[in-house]
């Protein structure tokens, strides 16, 4: 009985898919995937060592630089950890201006994800689409703190700029018309023939194998298990808000992919009652001028747009971290991504990693 | 010497070379790729006969076969190096002279056959009445060779897939 | 209006006429004017290529909302001129581990075929350069051609991408000749002949695409797999395969490919127009106008096919090819007998 | 879900089963710490209990404290929306700890990561690889005594 070889294949680092400099050794049957193992660390940059040597104030801008298609909800995660631990009260306004900023980050990382979900089937309108609608939120963020993706915008206290007028008839206007973008995208890309059959069914991921691998996010979510930290463990403001959690059963690509656009739509709720409800008045607290923090440590988790994202801040009393730790949700999410291709083909390697979402920049930190 | 003269000498030192080519060539996949050219040539040799029917049906079935066969030798062989993957087996002598007593062979049939000269030029459209040939006096042929292609067909499944999957 | 109609007619008839003068003999002035008209073949697919690159990035900018090429000569006209130029000066890489002859040869290799198909197909009255009894069975055997310059582009390359890519080429090709000519038989059993200028004068009455609809339908399909083209661009695959078979190749030679493909891509579109379209026929204009503007009709649909799709898994394309159009086009090709028996039972 | 009410609860429970086991003050969260040879029995227990049900392992860290190093385990109940840190004191010379990737696979990554920046050995787990560095890259970043 003669039989194929079988083929060692390098996905990455230098690869259109990989979302970033990521390596998948596979180990190929033919197409179908037999072997993997994951090789990250290309673009590690020591975020954690790093911080050791700031001030608290001072690692602000790197946090935009870790996952740095969701920078808002980075920005907010590390300076909530600090008021945390300090006792800061912050002004109403900032809060609200917090959760405006973070969920119009949010949508901005799950369109992207909707974006690259379509280009990895080759469907570059769907990105072109998915793209253009990302601009505007980007276009909102240079508005508010003149940086489209390295925001810094949120300080320790507060935020760093209030909103200027143009603001938020720009932004209600992206908000009514968001609707109508998503049936268009729906219409291009999601009842498509095509990529239903090359998302639905693939990549399957129980809810028993998503908690054992740690998962957390819009993927666990789309496995049929209710968690999101904005709802288990509220922050900031998120209490007063209504939003469903969305939660999809099936745990497939098309799952992973069709939650995306249920959580925008949470999100596009939020920020609407966000923007009826914005309060006028301080936009920054009283901070000292130098932040020192008492001996201690504190987690604090917030609930990024690839899941929960832990901040875990050991003080000795200085004015910098004796140690930051950052639970990057893709890298603890990437974990499962050997697991999961066995068995697929070459072609669903590509559709799976696109429907996990990782941004290398956090995978590596 | 007429064109079609010097055509078909050209057209037969292609064949001839690369023939020799697919024997001696170490690689397999080159040695396959010079088959390939074999087959373009001879495809050629029917134009100048003016069977043009018979060109294209060596065309579109030997090179997309072939094709197919070169596919196959890289996956059951693929390894580094493929340079000495055609090479000549122990008996290559016994083969030679086996080679030359049937090329002696072929020879005294060719110079010794009464050749049947035909006068009349080639029917102008070759498609129909060999269709129509098919189907009334080679009919028998005609679909014993359909049957013999099936069982191949159904054969080389069952040895792709393994013979107790599927029974 | 007479004088467009018969203008590249008459242009032979001229060159004709000249070398009559000059007392040529008669084989040398057939060769010559087969050269002209290979010449003038040679001019049409660059510039067609020209147009078309030009075309595919306008109108995928127009799917897209965004403006495509602007910047050089009139809505960016001259934006490809300026990429070939860019291209021509490009460094030839050749990998160090590659099979250098087949890697070297593969490229020019792979427009043979796809220029040979031009050979055959009437571009308008009168305006075939070679009729060739066996015509449509000689173009699909040319296009055939191409998997062997596929393959040795994928394993010359000596990349394993550019392997899965020119393995994955060869299945798709074969798979898809399949129905491909299966589907045009029905065509040709209403005609009656292999001769395409034949095939187009049967239709002065009726286009075959309103009595063959379903075979217009697996042509369309299985030929946009044999181009390799979006949503079959599978060979292609950037996202999986980095570039299949072209992930090595480098300058001009990659632009061959690309040349190749949108030569193909006529010829193609052309193939379509002459079995289901009519070919040349038309009202007002001249014959080869409106061959041209049906064939650029195709490809514009070719185009929007290819921008509005994903792409499709490589089990499903196999399976599409093999449990769907080749049992449809079959089905088609017994309903067509039946058809044409019953019109002629009723006294056709 | 009032955290305080499940979190007396089950600290009371723990106490009486695992005499190293030592309640710490915090307060936003269960924080225990453990001896590194009841660690794993603790994990288990977490997990593997219907009241507690810790499905999700979130973290994994350390914090190199010159004299000693501290892991940290950071678990999560989404039933009972309620998280546990579970601390575990290791020596400073040739810091090993036994593995909890056969009980959550997530702590395989994490495991390598702490290896990889920390320089903990974690004892019979499948495959510890520097995940981050270079496999020829020198000491452990994250140590306070690695020169930058």
């Amino acid at each position: 009985m003669p039989r194929t070889q079988e083929l060692h294949l390098n996905m990455g680092p230098q690869h259109p898919s990989t979302h970033g400099v990521f390596r998948c050794l596979l180990t190929l049957d033919g197409e179908t995937v037999t072997q993997a193992e994951n090789h990250i660390g290309y673009l590690h940059r020591g975020m954690e060592k790093i911080a050791e040597a700031k001030t608290y104030p001072q690692f602000i801008p790197y946090t935009d630089r870790i996952d740095y298609l969701c920078p808002m909800v980075y920005n907010q995660g590390y300076v909530e950890t600090i008021e945390k631990i300090m006792g800061l009260q912050v002004p109403e306004r900032a809060e609200y201006l917090r959760v405006i900023m973070a969920e119009l980050s949010r949508m901005a990382s799950h369109l992207l994800m909707v974006a690259t979900m379509a280009i990895d089937l080759a469907s570059s309108t769907g990105w072109m689409y998915a793209l253009r609608e990302r601009e505007k939120i980007l276009d909102l963020f240079e508005m508010t703190c003149g940086s489209r993706m390295s925001v810094s915008y949120m300080r320790i206290g507060g935020v760093s700029e209030d909103l200027p007028a143009e603001f938020i008839p720009a932004c209600r206007e992206f908000i009514q018309q968001f609707p109508a973008m998503m049936h268009e995208i729906h219409d291009l890309l999601s009842g498509n023939e095509i990529f239903l059959a090359r998302t639905k069914s693939i990549g399957i991921l129980p809810p028993d194998m998503a908690m054992a691998y740690g998962i957390t996010g819009p993927n666990l979510r789309a496995s049929g298990v209710s968690y999101d930290v904005r709802r288990a463990q509220p922050y900031s403001i998120y209490e007063r808000f209504t939003f469903e959690v969305p939660v999809r059963y099936k745990g497939d690509c098309f799952d992973r992919y069709m939650i995306r656009f249920d959580e925008m739509e949470e999100s596009r709720l939020i920020i609407e009652q966000a923007l009826e409800n914005l309060p006028e008045g301080e936009i920054k607290g009283k901070v000292p001028r130098m932040i020192k923090i008492p001996p201690g440590e504190v987690y604090h988790q917030v609930e990024s747009s690839k899941g929960a994202l832990g901040f875990f801040l050991v003080s000795d009393g200085s004015n910098k971290p004796y140690r930051l730790h950052i639970r990057g949700p893709s890298f603890v999410n990437m974990g499962v991504f050997p697991e999961l291709i066995k068995g697929w083909k070459i072609q669903d390697v590509i559709s799976i990693l696109a429907s996990l979402d990782p941004v290398l920049g956090e995978v590596d930190r | 010497m007429s064109v079609s003269a010097i055509v078909f000498w050209i057209i037969a030192a292609v064949i001839l070379g690369s023939a020799i080519s697919v024997v001696t060539a170490h690689n397999l996949v080159h040695a396959a790729f010079f088959m390939v050219l074999t087959f373009f040539g001879v495809s050629g040799l029917y134009v100048l006969l003016e069977a043009d029917f018979l060109a294209v049906v060596q065309i579109l079935i030997y090179v997309g076969a072939v094709a197919v066969l070169i596919v196959f030798g890289v996956m059951l062989t693929q390894r580094k190096e493929m340079a000495q993957t055609n090479a000549f087996s122990r008996h290559k002598w016994v083969a030679a002279f086996l080679v030359i007593l049937l090329q002696i062979l072929f020879g005294y049939a060719v110079t010794h056959t009464p050749w049947l000269v035909v006068d009349e030029a080639a029917p102008d459209t070759t498609v129909g009445l060999l269709g129509e040939m098919m189907l009334t006096e080679l009919v028998i042929p005609f679909e014993a060779v359909g049957i013999l292609l099936l069982v191949a067909v159904v054969g080389a499944i069952i040895l792709t897939k393994g013979a107790r999957r599927i029974l | 209006m007479d004088v467009l109609e018969n203008l590249f007619t008459n242009i032979a008839l001229y060159a004709r006429n000249l070398l009559m003068e000059w007392s040529v003999s008669y084989s040398v002035i057939e060769l010559v004017i087969l050269f002209l008209a290979i010449i003038g073949i040679l001019g049409l697919i660059v510039l067609d290529a020209l147009i078309l690159v030009w075309l595919e990035r306008k109108v995928v900018g127009f799917i897209q909302e965004r403006p495509g090429p602007n910047r050089l000569g009139p809505a960016g006209f001259f934006q490809t001129i300026a990429d070939t130029l860019k291209l021509l000066s490009k460094e030839d890489v050749v990998p160090r581990s590659a099979d250098r002859w087949l890697f070297l040869l593969a490229a020019p290799i792979v427009f043979v075929p796809a220029i040979m198909l031009y050979a055959v197909i009437p571009f308008g009255k009168d305006m075939v350069a070679v009729n060739l009894n066996v015509g449509l069975f000689y173009c699909f055997s040319i296009a055939s051609l191409g998997t062997v310059s596929f393959l040795m582009a994928g394993w010359g390359s000596r990349n394993k991408y550019s392997l899965l890519g020119g393995m994955r080429t060869v299945a798709q090709m074969i798979s898809y000749e399949i129905p491909l000519l299966l589907s045009v038989l029905g065509v040709v059993m209403i005609v009656g002949s292999l001769n395409l200028s034949d095939i187009v004068s049967a239709q002065r009455n009726v286009w075959f695409i309103l009595i063959q609809p379903v075979a217009f339908v697996i042509y369309f399909i299985a030929a946009t797999a044999e181009l390799n083209r979006g949503p079959f661009d599978l060979p292609e695959g950037e996202q999986e395969l980095v570039a299949g078979v072209y992930t090595e190749y480098s300058g001009m030679r990659w632009a061959l490919f690309f040349l190749a493909e949108y030569t193909n891509l006529v010829a193609t579109a052309a193939l379509a127009v002459t079995l289901f379209f009519g070919g040349w026929h038309g009202p007002w204009l001249p014959s080869w106008m409106w061959f041209f503007i049906k064939v650029y009709f195709l490809i514009f649909i070719f185009m929007l096919v290819k921008w509005t799709y994903p792409r499709i898994r490589v089990d499903h394309l196999m399976h599409f090819g093999w449990k769907f159009l080749i049992p449809l086009s079959l089905v088609n090709l017994v309903l067509t007998g039946v058809g044409i028996e019953i019109y002629r039972v009723m006294g056709g | 879900m009032d955290n305080n009410l499940m979190s007396a609860e089950l600290v009371s429970r723990l106490t009486s089963r695992y005499f190293t086991l030592n309640v710490l003050p915090d307060n936003w969260l269960t924080k225990v710490q453990v001896e590194e040879n009841e660690l794993i029995y603790l994990i288990e227990e977490l997990r593997d209990d219907p009241e507690y049900n810790f499905e999700i392992l979130l973290d994994i860290t350390a914090v190199d404290y010159q004299d000693h190093y501290m892991v940290f385990y950071n678990l999560f109940s989404i039933k009972n929306s309620h998280q546990i840190m579970v601390k575990c004191r290791i020596e400073h010379e040739n810091p090993s700890i036994i593995t909890i990737s056969d009980l959550y696979p997530a702590a395989e990554v994490m495991e390598c990561e702490v290896y990889d920046l920390m320089g903990i050995e974690f004892l019979s787990h499948p495959n510890l690889r520097r995940i981050l560095l270079p496999e020829d890259f020198e000491g452990h970043p994250l140590r306070k005594d690695f020169k930058v």
